[in-house]
């Protein structure tokens, strides 16, 4: 087990590398450079030049790409053109609201797509199953900064339900324990600062939630559709086993198993939902800090996100191996 | 252990459903928010566009940063309330020697820090010194623009790019009476000594700044830490700086109940931002917040309707379509510049594109700026003559390249992309081509035109102070790429107008300058517009100010 | 009275916009405590389905049933599906085909066995696990406590079909079905597994319903049994009278292509022509018609009818019965005696007169099944997997 | 690995397998369930619409999209002209028609989703292709080169295709070519990992080995037994990735990337995104682009998904 682990964080070595290469190529293709993002309407040339030398940009290529590299392996990801602080700050500033919001999202995605999929896939062919397959193809097909933008003008502005933007009321000064906002005001008793945190997380994550969701319910569909099938479901039924023990023991503890790996994987689509998400609801996390990282150009927190997502994919991509090993006896690591 | 567990889990379990229930009821949210004890409001929230880059005015040159630090900090001159004149500030009056060189300012008694220092001379000069002897990361203009603008160079100056220092010394004469000395006299001054950037710190948290360093460590330059978290900055405004949650995108600010003048309004003040125009649109509507700037000029109408308050600021900016002669020759005709101005529909553009209170310009400066003429030639809407200039000039199948930002609002200009749409389509009817040449503001946009890569490009300025040096200075006193052309005429007209020290005198040079300069027509002035603010109905808002430069301790709610 | 008596059971598959399709087509037959009834026939023949319909695992939607399965005076097609689920397991129970398909992967064996007890027993915790190393000791399972904690894919085939055994077998049901409890096992374990259905049979008394394509077992087992074709029986006789004179051309046919050991060299096999797809509508005469040797016109007009053409008790359902008893000839042994060799053959040496089809038991339900494509060669008892549902 | 990769293998897979088996019957039967599908004929008749738009569209658009009406329609700002006789969808922000910039934008849409889809095909398929080989043919270090370059892959899978885009874009400047090239992009690994693992099933198939066995050479039988054959599940997956093509490039729009010269070339996302900006006052100017794209990403889903359950038995009942 354990061995298994570290090989697999080895082989996260050359394939960080490799991604520094071309990140840094990427770097060194960019037009503009960070001066004139510093300097905005003010820049002339001198002082661009003076900034370029201040910042080591006139030294060879090599050079350049040697410190790159040193910096990355001290954790370093360099210092945002935007908020002059260190990129690595900034993320764990802002991760744990994207860790919230994200959560939510899937905690969400699944209380809703595993039913919804489990029971789609039992009266298949009925109104509930064409309800849920149809939504979940439209759910797909709706831009997701269009659906958050849609939930916020509804529940938010016309229907007040929900908070139109941030993370948690200005006045509700939750004392901070894991930065999940809503975790920290059950520990510390601040029920008004985890429910006001809740109201915020609502709707984005709903938004967040909807390729998830489709993801899900229709993942779990099919599994459940093929489950149905298997023998041992049969053989279950054979027992006389009451209904609920067979529709959990037997038929979604064994179809989630997939769910489970895609649940795991789908960061990708996460982030990248949560870039637009975040942006439409000015919800602090790494998404909306990305998002006006593109607009600012702010290439070193692009840099840093990159490596970022791919060191996360791998490590996430070993804990669904890990807990896929645990949950199903037939997938051993070595 | 165990206990703790289930006791927790209870919890979550409680505490979600209550969630869930009391969310799902929206009167329930708006009556616990922002209230003191005894039920009245007493949090103001602002929505801004964009988070503050520091708390140190000293080191920013953003408005968003400004209008954050304008709440704490005050500098020696301040510009009336609502208006453009310079009035005394932490300074109750200044005078300067004829040459300009040396100026006196009688400083304010009674005025206290937020950290309790007392304000006298030597806080102030304690601040110019310390700019003055600025090392390092600090002697980058990205950090010290403001302070290299008005006051040049450093003590040491460490780059041989850096300006000459213009700074001389600061002297405290007696307990309230402090003396500035310059080395030559500036168009810049005293508007300079109003300046955000140039506001006054208290000394204790001067010396505590002085411990830390601004680094560049990277590609960019890291601001240190006093200038990112509260505590340590301290000022004299009407409110001090609690808290900036970075993670929530706000900063607090808190009544200083020992404020020198009238008392804040309103117990807290937090600034929020919100991204996006229709994002802060939508948190007002939703009753989140009091109050935004940069109202989209589609919004005004909806919200004024809505019954939200929309009141307009005086114009003090200019937006212009400017020419880089060398990138197209064909620019450097007078007549090819003249035919594009005229082709212009200003008129069109500030009724369909810009906030109420948009004016069409004739110069490159607003008409609320000393020194603006009525004089200059004006190029009216005329199609017809645009195009025979074009024919005069031999080209009447002119192909131009037009650049214009993305994803960007600036106070001159809300949108730019379509703004450019509607000129494009202006230079269309009168036969030019035009290449759209569409770019990221910052830095791919604001590199071209820098450089002069641009052969039409969109831009503006908003004001510092009231000087019309202040706009015209930086772009026709010298050749520059931006504009790429020479012309004796109105190089010589604003070196004599800088020179003079009278202001009267000044001031009808400039109207010179601008006649020049409009006759010569290196680029085109469109409008002046000032940017829409916002506000929720139950507030009394603050005097607009042209150089929004809003004060929020006059804000009550109704 | 029967402890389980079918009567003219019929099971049609309906779906929108598809023909409906009769599996089993008034089907009787009864099983009486301690019997073993045997259920034979090819592939899509409504063999399966039926011992599904009884067990009540049919789906509800897309499936008509008819006639009556009276078990202990209840009617079983007719039973609540609350009602059926109290049965199930305690009364009757069923053992499937492919063992290691039939249990689930992901849960130890241990608690695939506790939960029948906990269900239908009341039993929890350690007196559920203790009774249930009982039960996998009882069905030769060595070394069970340490057999409980383990899944499925850690024990071997035989291994596996012990366990399901075990399970069907843990609430003593007086009524077992057991469909092709031997068709995915090796040969030399389908013995031992056979040789324990006995054993459980003989010693509890219990009723067994055999569901087979595999005529060794039959004989080695079954004392009454049903040739099913097409979703009717065609034959229905005690074992001996069945393999004595199978009267029907297609249980003829069905004994007449055992290749046998004692058969001349170069004696080629006599297969059945055709697949079970070649048929015809019972409606319209007799389904077996077009594969049969014997067809006359006659065997187009109407369905036939059972008739008892060589005895009491002995049901055929033909126009034209073979009267003559197996090929006695080519056997070169007399009837009474190929019975008596079927059956000592396939428990204890199963390696020898067995169906061709048998040799390469299917491991696992990937296996491909293509129905469609039996040329007249192949065997026609090539059971697949999958019975056509 | 990934949801994504599962279903692409899948794909692959299945068709592989159909394939070898017995080759145009399975088309044949695919095919007719097809028909049956009543997703599939949903999604036909959408695309079918769709297409016709593109292809007549600029031709029937009663305006140039960039035609402003000034003065006596769009005056004072935020005074919207909506649905009228001349004009059937109102104005936009600028006086411009909206219905004749929807017909536009449906060709420029179909434009940038069938080049983009090409470019994350061609690219993806060389890829794809070179790493199969690798691993079905290269031997050891062949499989070393697969595994390498699947990982490479595997993260541009993980990697949000927003940021892959932004980083085409921040190259290559802002225009419709670099928002095709960026969606391309990301479709990239998609294509190469079909593509790799339809060879890899084909490479153990029966067939290729029957050809290997008679010493046919191991290129010859990639080009003329292997590509051939994994073409189903590539047409599947192509029209699975114009859905995400249109909604990508919404996306992109919306993040400030989309096509910059809209004028005369109006795309749907660009004109949503340009919309939202006026919701409060005009709406409907947001629901036109809103509802066309959903509605042609959901054709191509459709059909798409359609196929996909055509191809593969076990989604069948």
């Amino acid at each position: 087990m354990l061995r298994f682990v570290v090989r697999r964080l080895l082989q996260l070595i050359p394939t960080l590398l490799g991604l520094s290469v071309l990140l840094f190529i990427w770097l060194n293709r960019l037009p503009g450079g960070p001066a004139s993002a510093i300097l905005g309407e003010k820049a002339t040339e001198a002082e661009v030049a003076r900034i370029n030398r201040a910042l080591g940009l006139d030294q060879p290529v090599y050079v350049q790409y040697g410190r790159f590299i040193k910096r990355l392996i001290e954790g370093d990801l360099g210092t945002s053109t935007q908020t002059g602080q260190p990129v690595m700050d900034e993320f764990l500033l802002r991760f744990p609201a994207t860790v919230e919001l994200s959560l939510m999202a899937i905690v969400l995605a699944v209380a809703v797509g595993v039913p919804l999929g489990y029971f789609a896939a039992k009266r298949r062919g009925g109104w509930l199953d064409v309800a849920a397959v149809s939504s979940s193809l439209i759910g797909i097909c709706i831009p997701v900064f269009f659906l958050a933008f849609m939930l916020r003008t509804v529940f938010s502005v016309n229907l007040g339900w929900f908070p139109s933007y941030g993370r948690l009321t200005t006045g509700i000064n939750a004392t901070e324990v894991t930065g999940l906002a809503v975790l920290d005001g059950l520990l510390t008793g601040e029920f008004d600062a985890t429910w006001d945190a809740l109201s915020h997380l609502i709707l984005p994550a709903i938004a967040l939630a909807s390729i998830p969701v489709a993801v899900i319910v229709r993942m779990t569909r099919a599994s459940v559709l093929e489950v149905l099938g298997e023998d041992y479901v049969r053989t279950a039924e054979s027992k006389g086993l009451r209904k609920g023990v067979v529709r959990t023991r037997h038929v979604l503890r064994n179809a989630l198993l997939p769910v489970i790996t895609s649940v795991g994987l789908l960061t990708g689509s996460l982030l990248s939902g949560a870039v637009l998400t975040e942006s439409v609801f000015t919800f602090g996390g790494i998404g909306s800090f990305i998002r006006t990282a593109i607009d600012g150009r702010d290439y070193p927190v692009l840099v840093g996100f990159i490596m970022f997502i791919a060191m996360a994919y791998v490590l996430i991509n070993l804990l669904v191996d890990l807990a896929y090993s645990l949950i199903d006896p037939r997938v051993r690591v070595h | 252990m165990r206990i703790f567990k289930s006791r927790v889990t209870r919890a979550i379990t409680v505490a979600a459903a209550t969630a869930l229930i009391v969310t799902g009821c929206s009167s329930e949210r708006d009556t616990t928010e922002g209230k003191g004890k005894d039920g009245a409001k007493d949090t103001f929230v602002f929505g801004g566009a964009g988070d503050p880059g520091s708390l140190d005015p000293a080191l920013a040159s953003d408005g968003e940063t400004f209008r954050v630090t304008r709440q704490a900090f005050e500098a020696l001159l301040e510009h009336e309330p609502g208006g453009s004149e310079l009035v005394g500030g932490l300074a109750e009056k200044w005078d300067s020697n004829d040459e300009g060189t040396v100026w006196t300012f009688n400083l304010r008694k009674g005025v206290k820090f937020h950290d309790g220092e007392a304000f006298n001379a030597e806080a102030v000069c304690a601040n110019y010194d310390h700019w003055f002897n600025w090392t390092g990361t600090y002697q980058s203009s990205a950090v010290s623009y403001y302070w290299q603008t008005i006051m040049g160079g450093f003590a040491k100056n460490e780059d041989k790019d850096a300006p000459k220092a213009n700074y001389k010394s600061c002297t405290a004469k007696d307990e309230n009476t402090a003396v500035i000395e310059v080395n030559k006299a500036s168009a810049n001054l005293p508007g300079g000594f109003s300046l955000q950037a140039l506001a006054i710190h208290s000394p204790k948290a001067l010396k505590a700044y002085e411990k830390e360093e601004a680094s560049a460590k990277g590609d960019a330059i890291t601001y240190p830490k006093y200038s990112q978290q509260a505590g340590t900055v301290a000022g004299t405004g009407p409110y001090k700086i609690t808290k900036w949650n970075k993670g929530n995108k706000e900063v607090q600010l808190e009544r200083f109940d020992d404020y020198w003048g009238k008392k804040a309004g309103v117990k807290n003040l937090v600034f929020r931002t919100i991204d996006t125009e229709e994002g802060r649109r939508s948190a007002l509507q939703a009753g989140d917040i009091d109050g935004y700037d940069l109202v989209s000029p589609a919004d005004v109408k909806t919200l004024e309707k809505a019954g939200f308050q929309v009141p307009t600021r005086e114009v003090f900016n200019i937006f212009y379509l400017g020419f880089s002669q060398e990138k197209n020759k064909a620019l450097q005709n007078k007549d090819v510049r003249a035919a594009i101005a005229h082709a212009i529909d200003k008129d069109n553009l500030v009724k369909t594109q810009l906030p109420e209170g948009g004016v069409a310009a004739t110069q490159f400066i607003p008409d609320t700026v000393e020194g603006y003429s009525d004089k200059v030639e004006k190029y009216d809407y005329d199609p017809a003559k645009a195009k025979s200039l074009l024919k005069k000039a031999g080209e009447e199948k002119l192909k131009v390249e037009f650049c214009y930002p993305t994803e960007v609002s600036r106070p001159y200009m809300p949108s730019p992309g379509d703004l450019f749409e509607l000129m494009k389509s202006d230079l269309e009817k009168i036969g030019i081509t035009v290449t759209p040449k569409p770019a990221k503001w910052a830095p791919d946009y604001i590199d071209a035109t820098e450089a002069g890569g641009c052969e039409l490009h969109l831009l503006g300025w908003t004001g510092d102070f009231n000087d019309a040096y202040n706009f015209i200075g930086t772009w026709f006193a010298e050749y520059d790429k931006q504009w790429g052309f020479k012309d004796k005429k109105v190089f010589e007209a604003m070196e004599e107008a800088s020179k003079e020290v009278d202001h009267a005198k000044r001031v009808k040079l400039y109207e010179r300058a601008n006649e020049v300069v409009m006759d010569y027509l290196p680029g085109v002035p469109v409008s002046s517009s000032p940017p829409a603010i916002a506000f929720a109905k139950d507030v009394n808002p603050p005097l607009v100010s042209p150089l929004t430069q809003e004060n929020f301790a006059e804000v009550t709610f109704k | 009275m029967p402890l389980l008596s079918v009567d003219e059971l019929s099971i049609t598959f309906t779906g929108r916009g598809r023909r409906d399709v009769r599996a089993v087509d008034g089907v009787s037959f009864d099983v009486d405590q301690g019997q073993v009834v045997g259920l034979v026939g090819e592939s899509g023949c409504g063999k399966s389905v039926t011992s599904l319909a009884l067990m009540g695992l049919l789906p509800k939607k897309g499936v008509k049933l008819g006639g009556r399965a009276e078990y202990d005076g209840k009617d079983l097609l007719t039973l609540s599906s609350n009602a059926m689920r109290d049965m199930r397991g305690k009364h009757l129970a069923m053992i499937f085909q492919d063992p290691l398909s039939s249990l689930n992967p992901v849960i130890p064996v241990g608690l695939q066995v506790t939960e029948i007890l906990e269900r239908h027993r009341g039993m929890k915790g350690a007196a559920a696990r203790k009774e249930a190393a009982d039960l996998l000791d009882r069905v030769g399972i060595p070394d069970p406590t340490r057999r409980l904690k383990e899944y499925p894919h850690q024990l071997s085939g035989g291994m596996r079909q012990r366990a399901l055994i075990a399970m069907a077998v843990a609430c003593a049901p007086r009524m077992l079905i057991a469909d092709e409890p031997t068709t995915a096992l090796d040969v030399t374990i389908q013995a031992q597994i056979l040789e324990l259905l006995k054993e459980l049979v003989d010693q509890q008394g219990t009723a067994l319903l055999m569901i087979t394509h595999d005529l060794g077992v039959v004989a080695g087992l079954c004392d009454q049994v049903n040739v099913l074709y097409a979703g009717k029986a065609v034959e229905s006789a005690g074992r001996r009278e069945l393999f004595a004179q199978p009267t029907h051309p297609y249980a003829h046919g069905l004994l007449g292509s055992i290749p046998r050991l004692d058969a001349p060299r170069g004696e080629p096999l006599r297969p059945i022509r055709g697949s079970i797809n070649d048929r015809i509508d019972w409606a319209d005469g007799c389904a077996f018609a077009p594969r049969c040797d014997h067809y006359t016109l006659e065997c187009l007009s109407g369905t036939p009818q059972l008739t008892e053409p060589v005895g009491a008790g002995h049901g055929v359902r033909c126009v034209n019965p073979v009267l003559t008893g197996v090929e006695v000839k080519t056997l070169g042994v007399p009837a009474e005696q190929a019975v008596d060799a079927a059956a000592a053959t396939a428990p204890a040496e199963p390696a020898e007169p067995k169906i061709p089809a048998q040799a390469g038991p299917e491991a696992d339900g990937k296996a491909e099944t293509d129905e469609g494509d039996a040329a007249p060669e192949a065997e026609p008892e090539a059971e697949k997997k999958k019975d056509a549902s | 690995m990934s949801t994504k990769t599962d279903k692409i293998d899948r794909l692959a897979e299945l068709t592989a397998q159909q394939e070898s088996s017995s080759g145009a019957s399975l088309w044949r039967e695919a095919l007719k369930r097809l028909r049956a599908s009543k997703m599939a004929l949903v999604g036909a008749w959408i695309i079918a619409v769709f297409l016709l738009l593109a292809i007549i569209g600029p031709w029937v658009a009663p305006y140039a999209p960039g035609q402003q009406w000034r003065g006596e329609v769009f005056v004072n700002r935020a005074e919207f002209v909506g649905a009228r006789a001349e004009n059937w969808f109102g104005l936009d922000h600028l006086g411009r028609d909206i219905f004749s910039r929807m017909l536009v934008g449906a060709r420029q849409t179909l434009l940038l989703g069938v080049v983009s889809t090409l470019i994350g095909l061609s690219v993806g398929a060389l890829i794809g292709s070179f790493s199969g080989a690798c691993a079905t043919l290269g031997g050891r270090v062949g499989q070393r080169i697969d595994s390498v370059v699947m990982r490479c892959i595997d993260i541009m899978l993980a990697l949000p295709s927003l940021l892959l885009a932004v980083s085409v874009a921040a190259v290559l400047g802002q225009s419709m070519t670099t928002v095709m090239i960026a969606i391309g992009v990301v479709q990239i690994p998609v294509f190469a990992r079909l593509l790799r693992g339809a060879m890899l099933v084909q490479g153990g198939s029966d067939y290729v080995l029957a050809a290997h066995s008679l010493g046919i050479r191991k290129r010859r039988i990639v080009l003329t037994q292997i590509m051939p054959n994994s073409l189903s599940p590539v047409i599947v997956q192509a029209t699975l990735s114009l859905a995400t093509a249109i909604i990508e490039a919404a996306a992109l729009s919306f993040l400030g990337l989309g096509n910059p010269d809209s004028a005369k070339n109006p795309e749907w996302g660009v004109m949503l995104t340009q919309a939202q900006n006026y919701a409060d006052s005009a709406p409907m100017m947001a629901v036109y682009p809103a509802l066309a794209i959903i509605i042609t990403a959901l054709g191509f889903t459709l059909l798409g998904e359609a196929m996909r359950e055509a191809l593969d038995p076990k989604l069948r009942g």
